[in-house]
């Protein structure tokens, strides 16, 4: 990474100005390098953009009463992709949160997967083998021990990778966040804790989360480096990690990136932000949409037109159909479904109660 | 049983779903108790995820009604704190399922502090979450582990079925001077509807009640279970059966003299709950029938209950549901022993 | 029931405490299977505060065994995680009143892994916590809470009673695809001891055992009150009493087989545990004792427990504990009945 | 406050270099002027012997069998009545953990509330009406929320006070701790957050606690400020305790505290420590005794001789012997006992489990 984009981490920085590299109009910050080649970028557009159908789809399915309650991602698709493209998919792991859809598809995740779980279907909670991921998480921050466990476990074992965490400002209230930092910076473990603060939990705004002034600024606490990064730049935000994943291949251990971002949609499709979120603020982050600026830097370098964007759209609409239609094809939950993997073998009552419900 | 209703009373009620009378009860004993306050994630100005709150922190203020960080086990520990400065706190819990982060809280110190105090502490404090399925909410949403508290002894788990005993127990609950678990039943949030009267009223909490008269067959039920009860008596009484069903309402302590007193009327029980069936609160019930009533009985005590698995995805939770027919034929079963 | 052992096996067999045979099952693990791994407070050269791994860290490393920062829940959450990257993780809560402090880890992450995931992954792991009382342990250290555990599908609690068990059990738990919460009896770990076979076995964990034949009355225990069950049926048989008794060892699963058919032997139960009675674990035993062996019962189901309370200060303790008189006393009302 | 040896917070000061007033050969340290005068001193002094004076007699008590495990203070007395004294017990409350007996003693506990609760006597557990002062906390770190609620509460009752809690290194990696500062820092809770940093918990070193340079740095992820102080230094602990005290009465939130001291011996009466703590370690803590120190120091002020250093010894013996005795009287714990305090009324059940006892 020797250029002069290299993210400083906090001890050496100001813990507060987060790092940009692309402004919202597009062009380069000052003195700045794109650490992504425009092939690459064009990747990353496409999961956003997809990312960004598939939200407006959802919805719609949803009010239709034809899809389940889900959180979108919108506003946050330079955040999420920009982290994933950092991964190595074959050596890497994420250990989700729920709002990462993009980084979970880009990882191997079927999207159909993705449709059955949030319809709610049993099968939803499968993930193929060979792809490095852990289930959605649902209970907070719970999935943060885990990832530094798994971490750790990869570098006893001398295992190549390294593993990224999501979750929310919200979710770094939570007592296991504490946990599962202060271990990882004890044994050192190969892990990203990605907190994305997109300035929410549900109706709850970042200022009554906490009052430190950065979550980054954790970080010290826990004997290693903490570094904010503007989370609606795409290039910000896979330099900082792919940085700090570099820094945890190399034996120097954790990092804890605080993207800052905005949650331009609901909390999930039952939430009425209209509530509590005003109309200044949702316009002040949409002029920072991170689909927008990568468009327009794209743009500047005669790789995005009309003609792309509508190719991209196609394309994407039709992913879409295919993943629905694949999921809409696999058959009900059975009564086996209720019991199976709850342990390797069925329990005696189990069994019992499996034969009755067949009755 | 729940008090009949007379004439002169109608005006001074109101037709209320199970939200709707809490959030009445909450109202209402924060007017009349300046020390009553409101705690917990997006209860403010969002009124909570389920509305349980709407409308109170715009009328008692942000001295009264507080947005917390994301944490449970600093919700309900802060809450004992605020107990002890002297005020009566009411911490909501989005989701029953999540007091499992605030466990260590809730059982080794909310529940034991009289205790360890020897009296000098008490922590006087609600904890209200919902529980239960049908409503297709996410994972660990779902979750009826109202039993996993019942042994905190010092600690009282309560959970009402209907918005009569949802207000009125409410109400008991934020004036006992013990700490309470509220257990309310989301799916009887909007579902579960009756009168409820508009003034203050309490409820004690520690006694089951009759809400069905009967001869043959004993229902034992709390929360949404209870109409699931009250549902399959229906069923029954078309086949000439008539159950008697019981509302244990208190889980912790147990009303032992209502449930013996019960199952004694018909000598025939059919315990239902959400839980699944291994270490689900209706083992209690039952062993405390099968020692302290078990000569009055004349079968088999029924189980009807989820299965040993854990809560499943929403597209399946039809499956898992205890429904009307297995009551039923549970208490067919308990019939067929003469 | 514990196999008898013959002469030429004699050789091979060591005299051991519980405490002896756990340290002997780790050892023996971890030679044979590198994947096996330690960690929890104080566990590394320390060797435990009980001892349980002593010898352990200068034998087989840092890499090995660890030492943990205080956290429960990052103790248990790692694990899942270590087990996750192929390791075969064996913690230690200190005391299983602090495994209140990693519910939200044992309950909705440990024991659902697989289900959540749909078999993809597996949380091979152990958790060991000594729990109970008698050793005039500070408050929160004795507290008998096996039974919160046991509404989580997924997971296996079991509670061996003797070193044999011990060993066998505790290989077979590390073996176990599934995570297994090993409740170690701190009252035995220095006082039950017994012959244990040097090299590795096996014991089919989900099955109960039956460690006494008798005909008159059934005790039905687990953990430190089969020592007790055993007391009692030695005292019971000076007055002709034949007592059977069941160690059910495992809490989740049940052995439903096994409670039955040692129930129906007599047709008279007594069940025994250190937990306070309401929401026990003896309630789910009772409870299917009154359904599945209902036929055979000859008198109310007796349950022998602490008292509905907190596990008092070390000076009350054995007034809280259930002793042997109280156990007969119970087996005699069973009795009366005829 | 307004001399010179004021103490910095974090945000303005070396983070890794503990406050001191009072070197270890019992002068000043340069430009320092002592916050407290000589009489006060005299009487802190007394506190630090007579906690010295009963863990050892509680430790011969203990192995003869007469007395319960507990845990000595030893090495950590100017740390514990340092911060004691800079509270008003008729104001201020205090939330211990349980290595805290002459704070306790200060505030008000009779000591044979003490003993009696380590003897295991359930009437040991009793805290004398009118004293500010939370149960023993046994659950380690589980008393922070319950610090934070109470001083919160306070606050919106416009009550004056301040809650300082105890805690341990240890203590500090449960998530309890992080989920406690950070509502304190976002409620601006008064209440003061006093960790006793002694290098141990139980037999696990402070380095493999956390890889945090200082456990005061984890206070800017919270919005407010730490400090380290040396914890064997009666003066600099006094000092720092102050301005946070007088921090937190004037609205200005929480303060995390950290005091750096030394477990000169076991963790309990159950514990070896030879089997883990180095002879070094003890010996180059030992030259720190806070005890002698401040003798040294009122020594040079004509305060301290071989005379009151004997009135002090005989009244302390006198002191814990009373005590003692007082516990000894008390009736043995009775039926009733068990029951009595679970709930403001005995439960249809316990009422019939007591009679069932008494036959
Ligand atoms: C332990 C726990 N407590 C409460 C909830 C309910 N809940 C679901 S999402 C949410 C807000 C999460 O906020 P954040 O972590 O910032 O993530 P975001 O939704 O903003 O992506 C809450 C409180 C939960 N799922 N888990
Ligand atoms: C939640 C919890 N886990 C484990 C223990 C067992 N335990 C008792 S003291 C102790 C060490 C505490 O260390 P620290 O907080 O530094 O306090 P110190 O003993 O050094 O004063 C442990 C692990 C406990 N009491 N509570
Ligand atoms: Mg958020
Ligand atoms: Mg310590």
């Amino acid at each position: 990474m020797g250029n002069p984009s290299t993210p400083q981490f906090l001890y050496h920085n100001d813990p507060v100005v987060p790092l940009r590299l692309l402004e919202p109009d597009g062009t380069l910050a000052e003195g700045s390098v794109s650490p992504m080649d425009d092939e690459q970028v064009l990747r990353a557009l496409r999961l956003m953009m997809l990312s960004r159908a598939f939200d407006a789809k959802g919805i719609s399915l949803q009010r239709q009463g034809r899809f389940g309650t889900f959180s979108p991602v919108q506003g946050q698709e330079a955040s999420v992709v920009g982290s994933a493209f950092a991964l190595d998919p074959s050596r890497d792991w994420i250990v989700p949160q729920y709002r990462e859809l993009p980084a979970l598809l880009h990882h191997g995740l079927p999207l159909e997967n993705f449709i059955l779980y949030f319809n709610g279907h049993p099968a939803g909670g499968h993930i193929p083998e060979g792809v490095r991921l852990l289930p959605i998480q649902i209970s907070l921050a719970a999935q943060l021990p885990h990832a530094v466990g798994l971490a750790w476990g990869l570098r006893l074992q001398e295992i190549d990778g390294v593993v990224l965490t999501y979750f929310g400002d919200g979710a770094s209230s939570e007592g296991d966040f504490h946990e599962a930092c202060n271990l990882a910076g004890v044994v050192k473990a190969p892990v990203v804790f990605f907190l994305q603060n997109n300035g929410w939990a549900i109706s709850t705004p970042r200022s009554r989360q906490s009052a430190a002034r950065t979550f980054a600024e954790r970080a010290p606490g826990y004997g290693f480096d903490g570094i904010v990064v503007d989370g609606n730049d795409l290039l910000a935000v896979y330099a900082v990690t792919l940085a700090a994943v570099e820094r945890a291949c190399a034996g120097m251990g954790p990092t804890l990136i605080e993207s800052q971002t905005y949650r331009l949609g609901a909390h999930n499709t039952a939430d009425d932000p209209t509530r509590y979120v005003s109309q200044e603020a949702l316009n002040a982050w949409s002029d920072r949409d991170p689909i927008l600026r990568v468009q327009r830097y794209l743009s500047a370098h005669g790789c995005w037109s009309d003609r792309t964007a509508s190719e991209f759209r196609d394309d994407i609409s039709r992913t879409i159909d295919e993943a629905l239609a694949t999921a809409r094809a696999v058959p009900p939950p059975t009564a086996e479904d209720l019991f199976e993997h709850t342990y390797a073998e069925l329990t005696q009552r189990q069994a019992r109660q499996l034969r009755e419900h067949a009755l | 049983m729940t008090p009949r209703i007379g004439c002169n009373e109608l005006a001074t009620m109101g037709q209320m779903n199970m939200l709707e009378a809490i959030r009445d009860a909450l109202g209402t004993e924060m007017a009349a108790d300046d020390r009553v306050i409101l705690l917990g994630q997006d209860v403010g100005k969002f009124g909570g995820i389920f509305r349980a709150t709407d409308g109170l922190f715009a009328k008692f203020g942000d001295k009264r009604v507080f947005d917390m960080p994301l944490a449970e086990g600093a919700i309900v520990g802060s809450a004992l704190g605020l107990a002890l400065s002297g005020l009566r706190p009411v911490a909501e819990i989005q989701f029953l399922g999540f007091a499992q982060q605030a466990f260590h809280q809730i059982v080794p110190q909310v529940a034991r502090m009289r205790y360890r105090s020897r009296g000098r502490f008490a922590a006087s404090l609600v904890i209200r979450a919902p529980f239960g399925g049908g409503v297709k909410t996410p994972e660990l949403h779902c979750d009826a582990i109202e039993c996993q508290f019942a042994q905190a002894q010092g600690l009282k788990v309560i959970a009402p079925s209907n918005p009569y005993d949802a207000k009125g127990m409410l109400l008991s609950a934020i004036r006992d001077p013990d700490p309470v678990l509220f257990c309310e039943p989301l799916h009887g949030y909007r579902f579960i509807k009756g009168e409820v009267p508009l003034s203050a009223y309490t409820i004690d909490t520690g006694k089951a009640n009759v809400v069905r008269e009967g001869s043959d067959v004993t229902l034992i039920a709390w929360s949404a279970a209870v109409d699931l009860a009250l549902r399959a008596a229906d069923a029954l009484s078309t086949e000439g059966i008539r159950a008697h069903v019981l509302d244990i309402r208190s889980l912790l302590p147990l009303d032992v003299d209502g449930v013996v007193t019960a199952t004694e009327k018909t000598g025939r029980c059919v315990i239902i709950h959400e839980a699944s069936l291994t270490a689900g609160f209706g083992a209690e019930v039952a062993a405390t029938i099968s020692r302290d009533a078990f000569y009055s009985l004349q079968a088999p005590i029924e189980r009807v209950t989820a299965p040993d698995a854990p809560y499943p995805l929403a597209a399946a939770e039809q499956m898992f549901i205890p429904g009307v027919e297995r009551v039923v034929a549970a208490a067919r079963r308990t019939l067929e022993v003469q």
